[in-house]
């Protein structure tokens, strides 16, 4: 057994830069040539990022032009092949552009489900023309993209859904009703999991095809919340005909698409960052009980309960830190499950203490913080982050299963 | 299992349960929030409560009441916490007429009851003036005058105010904000000069709004009781309304988990019923428990506040209440938290049910103190 | 529908009592003449009551007479027939003794596995040749009895067990290991689970039978637990005689008695109040942490637990009042589950609570309270509470099931 | 997944794994607890740990230690949690090495620094007095005279006892218990008069005791850094000790969870293995989050206090090494307390090692600062 201690080498995992310095500078200087003054400074919640489309809806004038900026040089996907319209750089000069667009406060100029979603399922599934044909619109944000994957009696069972595609040569015809579809009613193409064959296990009679919203037959209807919002739809199908050749890879392959496409988490993860944002607790308890003659917040099991917080978010903070320095190492595909598990029980979390703050202010319907949050709306949606995109039990059991081995 | 203990409680409770499911169910509820802006509760509805002799189910038979104490009062809030009914009772019969029961003079409750049994006088009680409740952080100043009272300052949280015919203020008539001392309860008619009513929509469907009383002229008899209201009798009102507030949260958890039960056993995903798995059965099964020891609480409370003043039952009352509020309220945040989540993608609709009682829910809790506020009261009042 | 009020009535639950006053009154008299006065006022926490036995240990010198005095008139088994021995009250004469007992301080002159298991399972499957004569002796504490259930491999799945009990024509010769039988090494006789038949399914093969722990072949070894005591013993058989005579009721039925015994929980329940007893919290906590200038303790977080903890004590303590009320109600079952999962989970916070209360203090192995508590053996025997009598998870799995319905 | 980020900190972690299990395994701090009383450790084990480096672990190069600074040292603590291993890691080392590396002059470090590393000296740090710990709290004073100093008071919980060579005792020179300032630490041989040593067996089978000094008189040179220490000193060095113990209740957790995890795919029930139940495998994957949480903010808190003291992460020392160990005592406790629900009654003998985690946890939690203890400084830190 070797019990010499290590010598000291390489401990710490700041990795040497030298080489992209050039790059940086590169990507500095054209930053701060090319981002637009009117969006410097102004607060950027996840809500508000430009999501492109034939009808954008910017909610600052200025987003499109730094879109069309960033697109020109593929920067809206820096990591995707240059022969599709993306930015063709390494690993390494993606982290560097991200650096310095934080160091600008600059935002994304562009969040979709083309680019985090239907993006990676090309580059790995895609005939070379539907790469052709479709990658590069999401490199500009032409279109936007919605997700055709529950059904009402396929939630957490995603592989039991029923919409039907039925086989007539060149084409499939589609019939069935999609739920929890984001923006169904604003997006202007889906990709969609529809049951290609019955006659076989239902995880192998599944495809994965793209079609247009505007296609005659589909009918999206929004489906109010209990926050009062209508960011999901129903959408139906009657008689619905999708080209053969939108579906990607081959019949049946579906499930395999789907799957991919969840161990492909990274940008679900990074975002899961902004979930625990949203006013910030102690300066509102403190405004709200004031201290006591030693300085502490007056309410002191509420204290107790903020500071037991504030700990549990720097450690999912930092977990999300290390999970995206290792996001490509093996461990990643557990650390995707426990940190959506975590990271939306935690928000829930943040929420009600949030509204132990408050008091009753908060549960007024159209009640408004400092920076124009919706308390109530935002604590009604909180309860959804547990249910959408993998309620927290198949997180748990994805846990138990595949990394605990149970 | 519902809040009773005895043969006449239970058919008390099934006959609410009755009444309001064919009267004042979340159907006519859902209809109702639609028109609560301009009025606070359906008068047809109320005239109907009114006949079934609800608003004296508290009061003594002497009073023209029922005699069935905050028990029997208890029952009905229950179930009207189940069934997410719009009513005066809790602005008018809970906190109202027990006010009114507690610091009235004699006269004053000979001719203020009757009306509030008969259904010809609706009430609300204006205590808070902050986002959270204060007992003592009472601001609001009525200064004596030739003529009477002279109020001044903002009242908010104030159930139903859009449509009571009356306002119970609590004003501070002599120390500062914070003291014991120096409150007393003040009747103010609506339609008072220089009293300003504003209604604010919220979560719960209900409005529950803010008056501001920019000196408000007041005759002499304006103030109940004539007197400053005794500290004990208001810490005794606050421990009555939270043990009929604990009861109302108490009937939103039932309902919560009645339903979520049901969800488990109709709804299925892997070929399995949902409620088959293990995992959702332990949470369930905790539920249940949780919910046995927050009626148990709510229980023991309206009965120590019903128990003769003598009695070993009666000094606990205080601790209870507290007890039973801040249980009530956190098995409410637990049952309504685990029914949307159970009820998975549909529990986060409008359109279904069940993300109704959450709105409900955290509304009740945080009238007359929220967890934490009887959670430190109850450590005061135990000494530590 | 009727929607009128019900008349005034008997809203409460206070039950007239008039017609007991004279059996009150004789009760009281005779207890003030045979209670012992050594007794009077000495603490007497559960693990100090009498158990009796053949070679009895009592802790305070007067209570072999105090349990002879009762068990004269039946008193230790209140409710039992006379002619078996017991004092053949009627429950309401049997509470009024209770009270009278509880206004003197005076503690249960017997506390034995005679009285809350067997006695309940003979007087109900017994033979009449085995009630007269084994109830006797239990209504004395001649006999102290042990419990022979589970085994290493059966804990929750108790049905499972394999000691074997062979047909050796008027007798058994029994084989095989039990395994937490509390008191095994002190107690005279055991009742106990064996497997009679192996070709019928695992709950048809089991019976009850009754043997001396002195009968050859037995062995009892105590098992040293983490808190350093050793209350349970494996116990051993090999080539163990049991007379048929002492099986109790038909062979095959034992599983059926076992469950019986399960619901006949009354004992266990009032049992259960004592659970959360020991060191008072609060006096603790004020005299080592102080208060602030508001008379607040000064340990805020500690404040605000303990009132969470005395109010979950407060809902207990009732449920568990309001249970003994109703215990012959459809819904004891599900009471008692209820009861014994929260019970001893709230114990164990109890004693969690107690170690934050006392710091290191309480981490010394020899650690005593001010009347004399052995505060580290208390808290980690107290994680026994909710594996020992049903782990907390079949109790939940007994609610979810019988109770709830899923 | 142990504390380490780099291939040298694995090959660490991995060297350290390794030879405890061979020579500081649980089988042999089972025969070792049984003599205890009088030896706080095995010195055999002690020099062959010396052979390998530990002691100099975390200090620089230049002082002859392998300048792997804290994030190397708690490797090497993590794997003694796991290995419950008995060693003056703890005293000499993570306290008492680091208190001298902090407040020693150049010349007193170095002195003594090479000593421990060679591991011709063992101490221990005697700071707290009282049953919570209260690092302002020190009321034991330190007078000078004449020739020296002349220390009184009496301390409590201080680490092996009863064979460390000399103790390091945190007494006041100027200013009264709860002051900031005037603390400084003594250097006090064992064998000096009128020093009194008491030690006390603990429920983790160490022993951790008291000393009384009734009128101990010392050289001038005993004060180490020959000036009262400064209070941000103290605090630093209480951190870095947090963190440390908060490295060793992560490997405790740890090792709890694999033996569970092992359990759970051995033992069946109901003829199935009992991690195919849905509620135990909730909760193991819950427990395995709440790993990955505390490892999180037990690395990172290390690396802040390893920082350059200009960086911003250094800045984050003090309240990353409050949340470090409050959360790792949070996870200990419920890594403890579930390893011995999910054993069931084999996990309540003391034949078997899961009974044996949940003692260390809970006394390396209370020592410098239980759960509430940090959340307390946090909160003040963050300046609520």
């Amino acid at each position: 057994m070797d019990c010499s201690l290590p010598s000291r080498g390489e401990w710490h995992h700041n990795r040497p830069m030298q080489e992209l310095d050039a790059f940086r500078h590169a990507v500095r200087h054209w930053l701060e040539a090319h981002y637009p003054p009117a969006l410097r400074g102004a607060a950027m919640p996840i809500g508000d990022l430009y999501t492109g489309g034939r009808h954008p809806k910017p909610v600052h004038p200025a987003q499109p032009a730094w879109c069309a900026a960033m697109a020109s040089r593929g920067w809206t996907v820096p990591e995707w092949p240059a022969k599709y319209g993306g930015g063709g750089l390494s690993r390494e000069q993606s982290a560097v552009l991200r650096e310095e667009m934080r160091r600008l406060g600059a935002p994304t100029p562009l969040f979709s489900f083309g680019i985090s979603m239907l993006g990676p399922v090309l580059l790995k599934f895609g005939s070379e023309a539907q790469k052709r044909r479709f990658l590069p619109e999401i490199v500009r944000g032409d279109i936007r993209w919605c997700q055709g994957y529950s059904e009402p009696n396929s939630g957490s069972d995603l592989a039991s859904l029923m919409t039907r595609a039925e086989d007539r040569g060149d084409h499939y015809l589609v019939n069935g009703q999609k739920i929890w579809t984001s923006h169904g009613d604003e997006a202007d193409w889906m990709f969609c999991l529809v049951r290609t064959n019955t006659s076989v296990p239902k995880h192998e009679g599944i495809s994965f095809v793209l079609f247009d919203m505007r296609t005659p037959g589909v009918t999206a209807r929004p489906i109010k919340l209990i926050s009062g919002a209508s960011p999901f739809c129903e959408v139906f199908f009657e008689n619905v005909r999708v080209e053969k050749a939108h579906r990607v890879g081959e019949e049946g392959q579906g499930w395999a698409i789907a799957t991919y496409l969840l161990a492909h988490e990274r940008e679900m993860i990074s975002g899961l960052g902004s979930l625990i944002s949203g006013t910030a607790l102690a300066p509102r308890a403190l405004k709200i009980f004031g201290t006591d003659s030693d300085g502490k917040l007056r309410n002191a099991g509420l204290r107790h309960s903020l500071a037991r917080f504030e700990l549990d978010s720097a450690a999912f903070r930092i977990t999300l830190a290390q999970a995206a320095r290792t996001r490509n190492a093996a461990g990643m595909g557990a650390m995707a499950s426990a940190v959506k598990y975590f990271g939306t029980e935690l928000n829930k979390r943040r929420n009600e203490l949030h509204l132990d703050i408050e008091g009753a202010n908060a549960l007024q319907w159209d009640a408004r913080g400092p920076a124009g949050e919706a308390w109530a709306a935002d604590w009604l949606r909180s309860k959804g982050n547990s249910i959408e995109g993998g309620t927290s039990e198949i997180q748990l059991n994805i846990i138990a299963k595949r990394v605990l081995g149970l | 299992m519902p809040l009773s203990l005895t043969e006449e409680q239970e058919m008390l409770s099934r006959s609410a349960a009755e009444f309001l499911a064919d009267r004042a169910s979340l159907a006519q509820f859902r209809v109702w929030r639609e028109r609560t802006h301009e009025q606070a509760f359906d008068p047809e509805l109320w005239r109907e409560i009114v006949g079934m002799g609800w608003p004296g189910i508290a009061l003594s038979e002497s009073q023209g009441g029922a005699g069935l104490g905050f028990a029997g009062l208890g029952i009905v809030l229950e179930q009207l916490g189940r069934h997410l009914s719009v009513t005066p009772m809790n602005s008018t019969v809970l906190c109202a007429a027990t006010t009114i029961q507690l610091l009235g003079s004699t006269q004053e409750q000979a001719t203020l009851l009757p009306q509030i049994i008969a259904g010809s006088l609706t009430l609300s009680l204006a205590w808070d003036e902050r986002a959270h409740f204060d007992p003592c952080g009472v601001a609001t100043t009525a200064r004596s005058t030739a003529g009477g009272w002279l109020l001044n300052g903002c009242k908010r949280g104030i159930a139903d105010v859009s449509s009571v015919d009356r306002l119970l203020v609590v004003c501070r008539l002599t120390g500062e904000a914070g003291d014991r001392e120096g409150r007393g309860v003040f009747i103010v008619p609506r339609s008072t000069a220089r009293l300003r009513i504003e209604a604010t929509p919220m979560v719960d469907g209900r409005n529950c709004g803010e008056i501001e009383l920019d000196g408000v002229e007041l005759g002499r008899e304006a103030l109940l009781g004539g007197a400053a209201a005794p500290a004990a009798a208001l810490e005794r009102l606050a421990d009555i309304i939270n043990a009929g507030l604990a009861a109302e949260l108490l009937g939103i958890s039932e309902e919560a988990f009645a339903r979520t039960l049901r969800y488990l056993k109709e709804r299925s995903q892997f070929g399995k019923l949902i409620g088959s798995y293990q995992a959702l059965q332990h949470r369930a099964a905790n539920w249940f428990v949780e919910l046995q020891l927050a009626r148990s609480l709510v229980q023991e409370a309206l009965l120590a506040l019903d128990a003769e003043p003598g009695l070993a039952l009666a000094a606990q009352g205080p601790a209870l209440a507290s007890m039973a509020k801040a249980k009530a309220a956190q098995v409410a945040e637990l049952a309504t938290n685990e029914a949307i989540q159970m009820h998975g993608g549909i529990g986060m609709t409008d359109a279904h049910d069940i993300g109704l009682y959450i709105k409900r829910a955290r509304t009740l809790e945080q009238a007359f103190g929220d967890q934490s506020y009887h959670l430190n009261r109850l450590a005061s009042l135990e000494g530590y």
